[in-house]
């Protein structure tokens, strides 16, 4: 009989929630094909609600390590699993009226919910093995997600691009894991940091393993250099696969890359700061330049979350409590900004099914004519997005330059407020050619299925970025409590 | 007393107001008598309170009241108060009277127009803002007013619109003017700074403490405000254009009144330009400059109203040799004088002009005493006035001034003597040369059409405006006796305690020898207009031979003045900001940050997203050099 | 108690409310117009009350962003109050003009002036740095809707303008609003008190530049041209009355009370740039071939000029500057709106088809002189008794630059003198032929009227703003002032 | 013993390479599936060799869960290349390139 290690169940009963529901799904389908979309939505929801309750539940209290040791349950771990669970959710709503999920509701579904319980276990993991195992789970069935609308080669190539790439950026970390277990002789985070602190750490093997693992993260969240499958995958992909993209799982990869360099290589700072900081300047600039010739709104945007992401790299360079705090906050107020925007985009892409058309700067000219309030939301996101008052955007640029600025980075806060100038340019040139006069119809669109779904993630989407940006003491508050997790370097 | 100061300032704004509300409900006519009716029961306030201010005692006369605080800072406030003494009674008695009659001959002037009640309200906005101008206690008031009346000048110069000459006149008057305005403005700068008050008040009381460089820069700046406003050297180009504008305008605004507003404030700051004896002699020499150089170009003009305006500008530059030898009394008692004759010679060209239908060049009149008696005979007595001709008003103020010089006994003295009584000799000429022209010699071909049918249906013109002017004629002939050497001298006692200083006062002698000697060179001067053009204009083949041309030609372009500042002001005004526009602004200020910056990026973007193609591989490839770079740079690094 | 506040929430209440519900176009019209009426009743109300010495008043000031130290504080003081007055009458301006042209799609045009209005409010009362920025930055964004849906041909072109050079100075402004904030002593405090002498030469900088670039100062005025040329007449009304004025109040307000030290070391760049601006402003408006342009260029050139007056230190300067401010904002809103008037009934704002329009239009001919005259600050009115401040100020520091700037008053004469004769006078222009535009209508007067009303008003009392904002310029230039060792 | 760290090591980043240039040079996407196992493995070597290093047994689990989340990943991958393949697509990545810009 071999001992396995000691499982605190109720530490990882949201995970466990995700995966019982993904599988029961399946199953169930199986036996009930007529009701496969009904069925997917409410063990979908379903098992995402008990998720978060389970989370919310443990709100709060005294972090849990389990799974010996390598999978850490605290309070970032469960803002994570919280955050990523209404994104799912909310993709579930924006899918409802989509002819692939009729058909394929349930595998969808469950890919879906293996999604959340991967970024679950990727936020919580303290050893290089669980956030290997969780980096994996999530990004394989986010592949399959990207190929999921099987009707268009777009989606297609993106599910293959994204393998691909996906793949080599994987490796690099395991990779670059390697090395360090070979420096160190430990996979688990706090190991590695114990041993690097004590011997010197000028050995070639640990700067090659700190540069892969960077590489690998750096990957995941799209900063440059490794943004290139961004653009593609966020274009390819089914448009609220897109939205869960860009805001779950930067946020998960960010969390990710924030406990590996303030937990597992503090001592290597000197060594990881100063790429993080390349990284981050030419993200920022590389990023808004290239979104500022698309004509493509959704790559558009990918584009820019490219951008982004070297935004929130500021955050963990800052690295002091203000800065973590921002960091998270700044993610979350994206996640729900970006689902916002692929939301309306989404309805867009409904609207245009005639057409085929695709989310073009020249295809919107004048829809906001015709859908008043998709197009009044998607000025708000892309409001919040250049970071504009009284958006959540606006505070978390706000937190994150203002630390930078106070910490001696306020070079870093500059190129950051001229990426915003570039990003302002064509966020703009979207709300141009929604209210562009000269092609108008006054005529409503008729209703297409499901827009009663998109109409409720959109308003859950305004109503989180308009709150952050009005009232966001309270996720400012719960931000900073996560992010107490973080260990802070200096 | 001051209630009835208040009531006489109020007036003439209440006329616009209700003027302007009214507009086009009240009927024409109405509307002219309305306005004059105000300016009658204002020139009565007026009377009465000159009465009430005469039955003081002397040391009384001078009275300041505050109404309300207008503008404040820090330690800086101006009220708006009034200054009421024997200076500003003489001025309101003027442009009340004189008002009043004007805007009744307006009423029959205008008849015709239907933008008559425009008219009559702009003409009580100008009375408003002259008294304004003259009642004021501070400079920033005084200032007040100064603008005002430039505003009113510009909209009645403008009056008739459509007439491109009219605006570009009223433009050039306004922008004159308001150079002038600035000039005030910084004197009234230096003297807060150096006096820490602008209430007349104050700064005559600290005038004592100015140095005389101080005192001089303030008193210059103050100049130039009366030289713009007067229409004196070299600010006095706006003038003769400003005769495009309907001619009661001219006898009111360009004649009797504002143009003699800069007179007034030489006067009104005496204490202060009595610490500056410099910028006196500087005034009495840019007068008789301005007194030939007028006298000379209305020699050859041939506008009937344009020989008026220039002869008002030298009769003006009579006035500030006057202030300017600090024989303040006789260059107000000119100006009084003034008033009279020279309305009396604008509203008459005014009837003639009528007469003719709107001509206005005296080459296309001649021979109209028999049509028009009752004009020539009215004209007769302004051209003997303005002549200057004992015992008409105008020699007795004329004499006044120029006795004073004789009196001061200094070179600048004996220049202004000599200068005003050739000046003498040359209004001699031009007037009568317009008489004559005019009234007698043959008629001219175009009068001969118009004359009689226009006789025949209007007479000399309608009663409102013929009344105006047998009033006019009166002063103009009898305004004189007040100041009768030796015999009266109302003016220059009731005058007299407005300089703390004391005034130039010639002796009885030295009067009645310079009205001998003035009366002696205007007929002389009449004389030679009659040889020249009573009976025919033989005066053009005589001045159009030789070497007499080119002074000709030059005095007919007024002596290039406005040549002069067409090229050096008007065109690299404009030079410049074409160039601003076209050459800096565009490009550097809105050009660049566009399409630079922004094409610029975008370029950078489209490059950057070259590398973007599609391609797995090259995605992979771009990977790759990322590990490669990140790794090298470490491990470069150490 | 009506606070500042309330002013905020009300049109901002009502924008909303005007974006959401489907009203048909002339409730929305007339609901919104009620609405910045009722700001305009609540504001008169806050003149009558308000106490010349009594600082800050009608103010709120609660927790907002606990974890940031950011407070809601707002709250009036002389000066706050004259530009939240001169806002709310040009919002009511800007409206009425709105429904009386008919705008398509008004109740949206609407609901952004009233953001505008909201934001705006927020500028001129915030007490607290990130409230104030909020403000700033956010009323960008209903302009630049505004502009984007509202606007003429070369809308787009002037939207990029706008941004390009705005966004820009706000991101420093961020910046160094962040470091002010972040930096307090006791954790993150926003109120501007707290931020009082802390700055340092590059937060100054980082400051000065976003205000000079708002308001704007030369050389930072490539944005206004387009975005007053471009923009519908009600919304260029806005900008050029009210919302640059942002700008120049903030450089009273905020930028000389909180960097004395710097106001005081840096003033002679200020007074340079405004002396030059207000000249190079003058010289381009002489040659501009519309009014629109005429308005823009002079709108810098005052601008300029006001900032060179704050910038004087002493207690004239920052009067007149104030009060310039408030009369400029009258007359560029009133001479924009009958700009836009003009080119919807002629056909073309350019001089080239315009002129001779006096006859038989008495009310426009009356209308339009009364403004062209107040622009070009004939003596006795308003705009001269501000102007007359400035530069009774620039002469007590500086005679030679008080000599030099009064050049630009000449030349202010002679470019409105330029625009009135173009546009009333002369002969009749082709496209005043072909159109044959009828006299001001009454609409269109009544939003007008209530602008030149209160310009005559001032003209006749300027105490009686003067008086009330004494005590605060005073107060905001003193430490500044006695920096400069004045 | 004979065998050094360093052979291991060589030996990995040799087969990294190979795999790279496979993923660089190759078009045929099931070439490039067999090129990412091949740099799958080099990580694998690696652990091993490291695991043997430093002793325990860490290193080499961690090989044993690379090796099971390599077959799921060709899972995908095959099952993506047959997706292509129903909707009649070129198998030749560098067609691949609706997605660009």
């Amino acid at each position: 009989m071999i001992q396995g290690p000691s499982v605190d169940w109720i530490a990882i009963a949201p995970e466990v929630a995700l995966i019982v529901g993904a599988f029961g799904l399946l199953l169930l389908a199986t036996f009930a094909r007529a009701y496969e979309r009904g069925l997917s939505i409410v063990v979908g929801l379903g098992a995402l609600a008990v998720s978060v309750a389970f989370s919310v539940a443990a709100w709060g209290n005294a972090p849990v390590v389990t799974m010996a040791d390598a999978f850490r349950v605290d309070d970032l771990t469960e803002l994570v699993r919280i955050t990523v669970a209404i994104m799912a959710a909310l993709v579930i709503l924006l899918s409802v009226g989509w002819a692939r999920f009729r058909e394929h509701g349930s595998e969808f579904t469950a890919l879906l919910l293996l999604v959340c319980a991967g970024m679950g276990v990727v936020a919580g993991s303290t050893s290089f093995v669980t956030l290997f195992v969780g980096l994996e789970l999530f990004s394989l069935s986010l592949y399959v997600l990207c190929a999921f609308d099987g009707k268009s080669r777009a989606s297609l190539e993106a599910g293959f691009k994204y393998l691909v790439l996906g793949t080599i950026g994987s490796i690099v970390l395991v990779y670059g894991a390697a090395f360090l277990y070979g420096a160190t002789g430990s996979f688990m985070y706090g190991g590695v940091a114990a041993s690097l602190a004590e011997g010197g750490s000028h050995d070639s093997i640990v700067t090659l393993g700190t540069a892969l693992v960077l590489i690998g993260l750096l990957f995941k969240v799209g900063a440059m250099p490794f943004h290139m499958w961004v653009p593609d995958v966020y274009e390819g992909a089914p448009t609220q696969v897109t939205g869960f993209m860009a805001g779950a799982t930067k946020l998960v990869a960010f969390v990710a890359l924030a406990r590996i360099v303030l937990e597992a290589l503090p001592a290597v700072e000197h060594l990881w700061s100063p790429v993080l900081i390349i990284a981050a300047v030419v993200t920022i600039i590389g990023g808004n330049i290239a979104a500022l010739v698309q004509t493509n709104v959704k790559r558009m945007i990918a584009w820019s979350s490219v951008g982004a992401a070297g935004y929130a790299l500021i955050g963990i360079i800052v690295n002091g409590s203000d800065g973590l705090r921002g960091l998270v906050f700044y993610l979350a107020a994206y996640a729900f900004t970006a689902m916002g925007a692929f939301a309306v985009i989404a309805v867009f892409e409904r609207d245009q099914v005639r057409e085929k058309g695709y989310a073009t700067l020249d295809g919107m000219r004048g829809w906001g004519f015709s859908r008043p309030f998709a197009a009044m939301a998607m000025v708000v996101f892309l409001l919040a997005f250049a970071g504009f008052p009284p958006t959540a955007g606006f505070i978390g640029k706000f937190v994150v330059s203002g630390t930078a600025v106070t910490h001696g980075y306020a070079y870093l806060a500059i190129i950051g407020a001229i990426g915003s100038v570039i990003g302002l340019g064509y966020y703009l040139r979207v709300i141009l050619s929604m209210y562009d006069r000269s092609r108008k119809s006054d005529v409503g669109l008729p209703a297409s299925p499901g827009l009663g779904g998109a109409t409720l993630v959109i308003l859950i989407c305004l109503a989180v970025v308009l709150l952050g940006g009005i009232v966001p003491g309270i996720l400012l508050d719960w931000s900073g409590q996560a992010s107490a997790f973080l260990a802070v370097v200096k | 007393m001051t209630e009835l100061v208040w009531i006489t300032l109020a007036l003439p704004i209440v006329g616009v107001v209700v003027l302007a509300l009214l507009g086009m409900k009240l009927p024409a006519r109405g509307a002219g008598w309305f306005a004059s009716l105000i300016m009658l029961v204002a020139f009565g306030c007026a009377a009465i309170a000159t009465i009430l201010l005469a039955s003081r005692p002397e040391e009384e006369r001078q009275v300041v009241q505050v109404a309300w605080t207008w503008l404040s800072a820090g330690n800086f406030s101006v009220g708006l108060d009034l200054w009421f003494d024997e200076l500003t009674a003489v001025m309101l008695l003027i442009i009340t009277g004189v008002g009043f009659l004007i805007h009744v001959y307006s009423i029959g002037y205008m008849k015709d127009d239907p933008q008559s009640r425009r008219f009559m309200a702009y003409l009580n906005l100008f009375v408003f803002s002259m008294l304004l101008l003259v009642l004021s206690a501070n400079l920033v008031l005084l200032l007040a007013g100064w603008g005002l009346v430039g505003l009113s000048s510009y909209l009645l110069i403008g009056f008739w619109h459509n007439k491109p000459k009219a605006i570009k006149a009223a433009k050039k008057a306004f922008i004159m003017n308001a150079i002038g305005d600035v000039g005030i403005a910084i004197g009234a700068f230096l003297l807060f700074v150096d006096l820490g008050t602008l209430t007349y008040s104050g700064i005559f009381a600290g005038a004592a403490s100015l140095s005389e460089t101080q005192a001089s820069i303030a008193c210059l700046l103050l100049l130039v405000g009366a030289l713009a406003k007067s229409a004196q050297l070299p600010l006095h180009t706006w003038l003769p254009d400003a005769m495009e504008g309907p001619t009661p305008i001219s006898a009111l605004i360009h004649a009797a009144t504002m143009v003699t507003a800069g007179v007034y404030l030489i006067a009104r700051f005496n204490p202060l330009f009595h610490q500056a004896p410099k910028v006196l002699d500087l005034i009495v020499i840019i007068g008789v400059v301005g007194l030939l150089m007028a006298g000379l170009i209305a020699l050859v003009q041939t506008d009937i109203k344009r020989i008026i305006a220039f002869s008002t500008m030298s009769q003006i530059a009579y006035m500030f040799v006057g202030v300017g030898l600090m024989s303040y009394w006789s260059g107000v008692f000119h100006l009084f004088t003034h008033a009279f004759f020279k309305a009396l010679l604008f509203l008459g060209a005014g009837l003639v002009i009528h007469a003719l239908h709107g001509e206005q060049d005296i080459r296309n009149m001649g021979g109209l005493r028999k049509q028009l008696p009752k004009v020539y005979f009215c004209m007769m007595i302004g051209a003997l006035a303005l002549s200057g001709i004992f015992p008409f008003s105008g020699g007795f103020s004329k004499d006044a001034i120029l006795a004073s010089a004789l009196s001061v006994d200094t070179p600048i003295g004996w220049i202004a003597y000599i200068g005003g009584l050739a000046g003498a000799l040359l209004t001699g000429i031009y007037t009568f040369r317009l008489m004559f022209m005019v009234f007698h010699r043959r008629m001219s071909p175009y009068a001969e059409n118009v004359i009689p049918h226009s006789v025949k249906h209007h007479g000399e013109g309608p009663s409102t405006m013929l009344w105006p002017v047998y009033i006019l004629s009166i002063g103009a002939a009898f305004a004189g006796l007040l100041q009768i050497p030796g015999v009266t001298h109302v003016f220059l006692s009731w005058l007299e305690p407005i300089s703390p200083f004391g005034m130039v006062e010639p002796s009885a002698g030295q009067e009645w020898l310079t009205t001998l000697i003035g009366t002696v060179v205007g007929l002389t001067g009449i004389a030679i207009a009659y040889h020249l053009y009573a009976r025919e204009n033989t005066a053009p083949e005589l001045i159009r031979n030789g070497n007499a041309r080119l002074i000709h030609r030059a005095l007919e372009r007024r002596l290039y003045w406005d040549d002069l500042y067409e090229w050096t002001f008007e065109r690299p005004l404009q030079w410049a900001s074409s160039f601003l526009n076209r050459d800096v602004d565009s490009p550097a200020f809105r050009w660049a940050p566009l399409d630079g910056l922004g094409q610029l990026t975008a370029f950078f973007g489209r490059s950057f997203t070259v590398i973007e193609n599609g391609i797995v591989r090259m995605y992979a490839l771009v990977f790759a050099l990322g590990i490669g770079a990140v790794i090298l740079f470490l491990l470069v690094r150490g | 108690m009506i606070t500042v506040s309330w002013l905020i929430a009300l049109p901002a209440i009502a924008a909303i409310v005007l974006l959401l519900l489907p009203l048909g176009q002339k409730i929305a019209g007339y609901l919104a117009l009620l609405v910045s009426l009722a700001v305009a009743g609540a504001v008169i109300g806050f003149i009558y009350r308000y106490e010349p010495l009594g600082g800050l008043q009608f103010g709120d000031n609660i927790a907002w962003i606990n974890p940031l130290g950011v407070r809601w504080h707002v709250a009036l003081n002389g000066v706050s109050l004259a530009m939240v007055a001169v806002t709310a009458l040009v919002t009511c301006c800007a409206i009425g003009y709105g429904m009386w042209a008919r705008r398509e799609r008004s109740h949206a045009s609407f609901a952004l002036l009233l953001l505008t209005e909201a934001f705006l409010i927020i500028v001129f009362t915030a007490q607290d740095l990130v409230v104030f920025y909020i403000g700033f930055e956010g009323m960008l964004i209903p302009l630049l809707v505004l502009l984007a849906a509202w606007g003429g041909k070369g809308r787009k072109a002037a939207m990029v303008q706008v941004i390009a050079y705005t966004a820009m100075g706000t991101l420093l402004m961020l910046l160094a609003i962040a470091w002010l904030g972040f930096t307090a002593p006791g954790g993150p405090n926003f109120d501007m008190v707290a931020a009082i002498g802390r700055g340092n030469d590059w937060v100054f900088a980082a400051f000065a530049f976003a205000l000079a670039i708002k308001s704007p100062l030369f050389p930072f005025h490539g944005w206004v041209l387009p975005a007053y040329r471009e923009s519908s007449a009600e919304v260029a009304a806005v900008l050029s009355g009210v919302a640059s004025k942002a700008g120049g109040f903030a450089f009273l307000a905020i930028l000389v009370p909180l960097f004395p030290e710097q106001s005081a070391k840096y003033a002679w760049v200020f007074i340079t740039l405004g002396a030059i601006g207000f000249l190079y402003g003058a010289f381009l408006a002489f040659r501009q071939p519309d009014g629109r342009g005429v308005v823009a260029y002079s709108s810098i050139a005052q601008m300029s000029f006001i900032i060179l007056g704050i910038f004087l230190l002493n207690d004239r300067g920052a009067t007149g500057a104030t009060f310039q401010m408030v009369n400029h904002a009258l007359v560029s809103a009133a001479l924009f709106l009958l700009a836009g008037w003009l080119e919807t009934q002629a056909g073309s704002g350019s001089f080239k088809h315009l002129g001779g329009l006096a006859r038989s239009r008495p009310v426009l001919a009356t209308t339009a002189l009364i403004l062209g005259m107040a622009a070009l600050a004939v003596p006795g009115s308003s705009v001269f008794a501000s102007e007359f401040l400035i530069l009774l100020g620039a002469y007590e520091n500086y005679w030679w630059l008080g000599a030099i700037i009064t050049l630009g008053i000449v030349l202010a004469a002679m470019y409105m003198l330029r625009w009135v004769s173009a546009v009333l006078h002369e002969r009749e222009g082709d496209f005043v032929g072909t159109h044959n535009p009828p006299d001001l209508h009454r609409g269109a007067l009544l939003c007008i009227v209530p602008l030149a009303l209160c310009l005559l008003g001032l003209s006749i009392a300027p105490a009686q703003f003067t008086d009330r904002v004494n005590a605060t310029t005073t107060a905001m230039i003193n430490a500044a002032a006695k920096e400069a060792g004045r | 013993m004979g065998v050094s760290l360093n052979f291991f090591l060589g030996l990995s980043a040799i087969l990294f390479s190979v795999g790279l240039v496979g993923v660089l040079l190759r078009r045929s996407p099931l070439t490039i599936l067999l090129s990412l196992e091949i740099m799958l493995n080099s990580v694998n070597l690696t652990l091993v060799a490291f695991s043997r290093e430093v002793g325990g047994s860490d290193g080499q689990v961690f090989a044993l869960i690379v090796m099971g989340i390599a077959a799921a990943e060709v899972v995908v991958g095959l099952g993506l290349v047959v997706a292509m393949t129903r909707r009649e697509m070129v198998l030749d990545t560098d067609e691949l390139r609706t997605l660009n810009g």
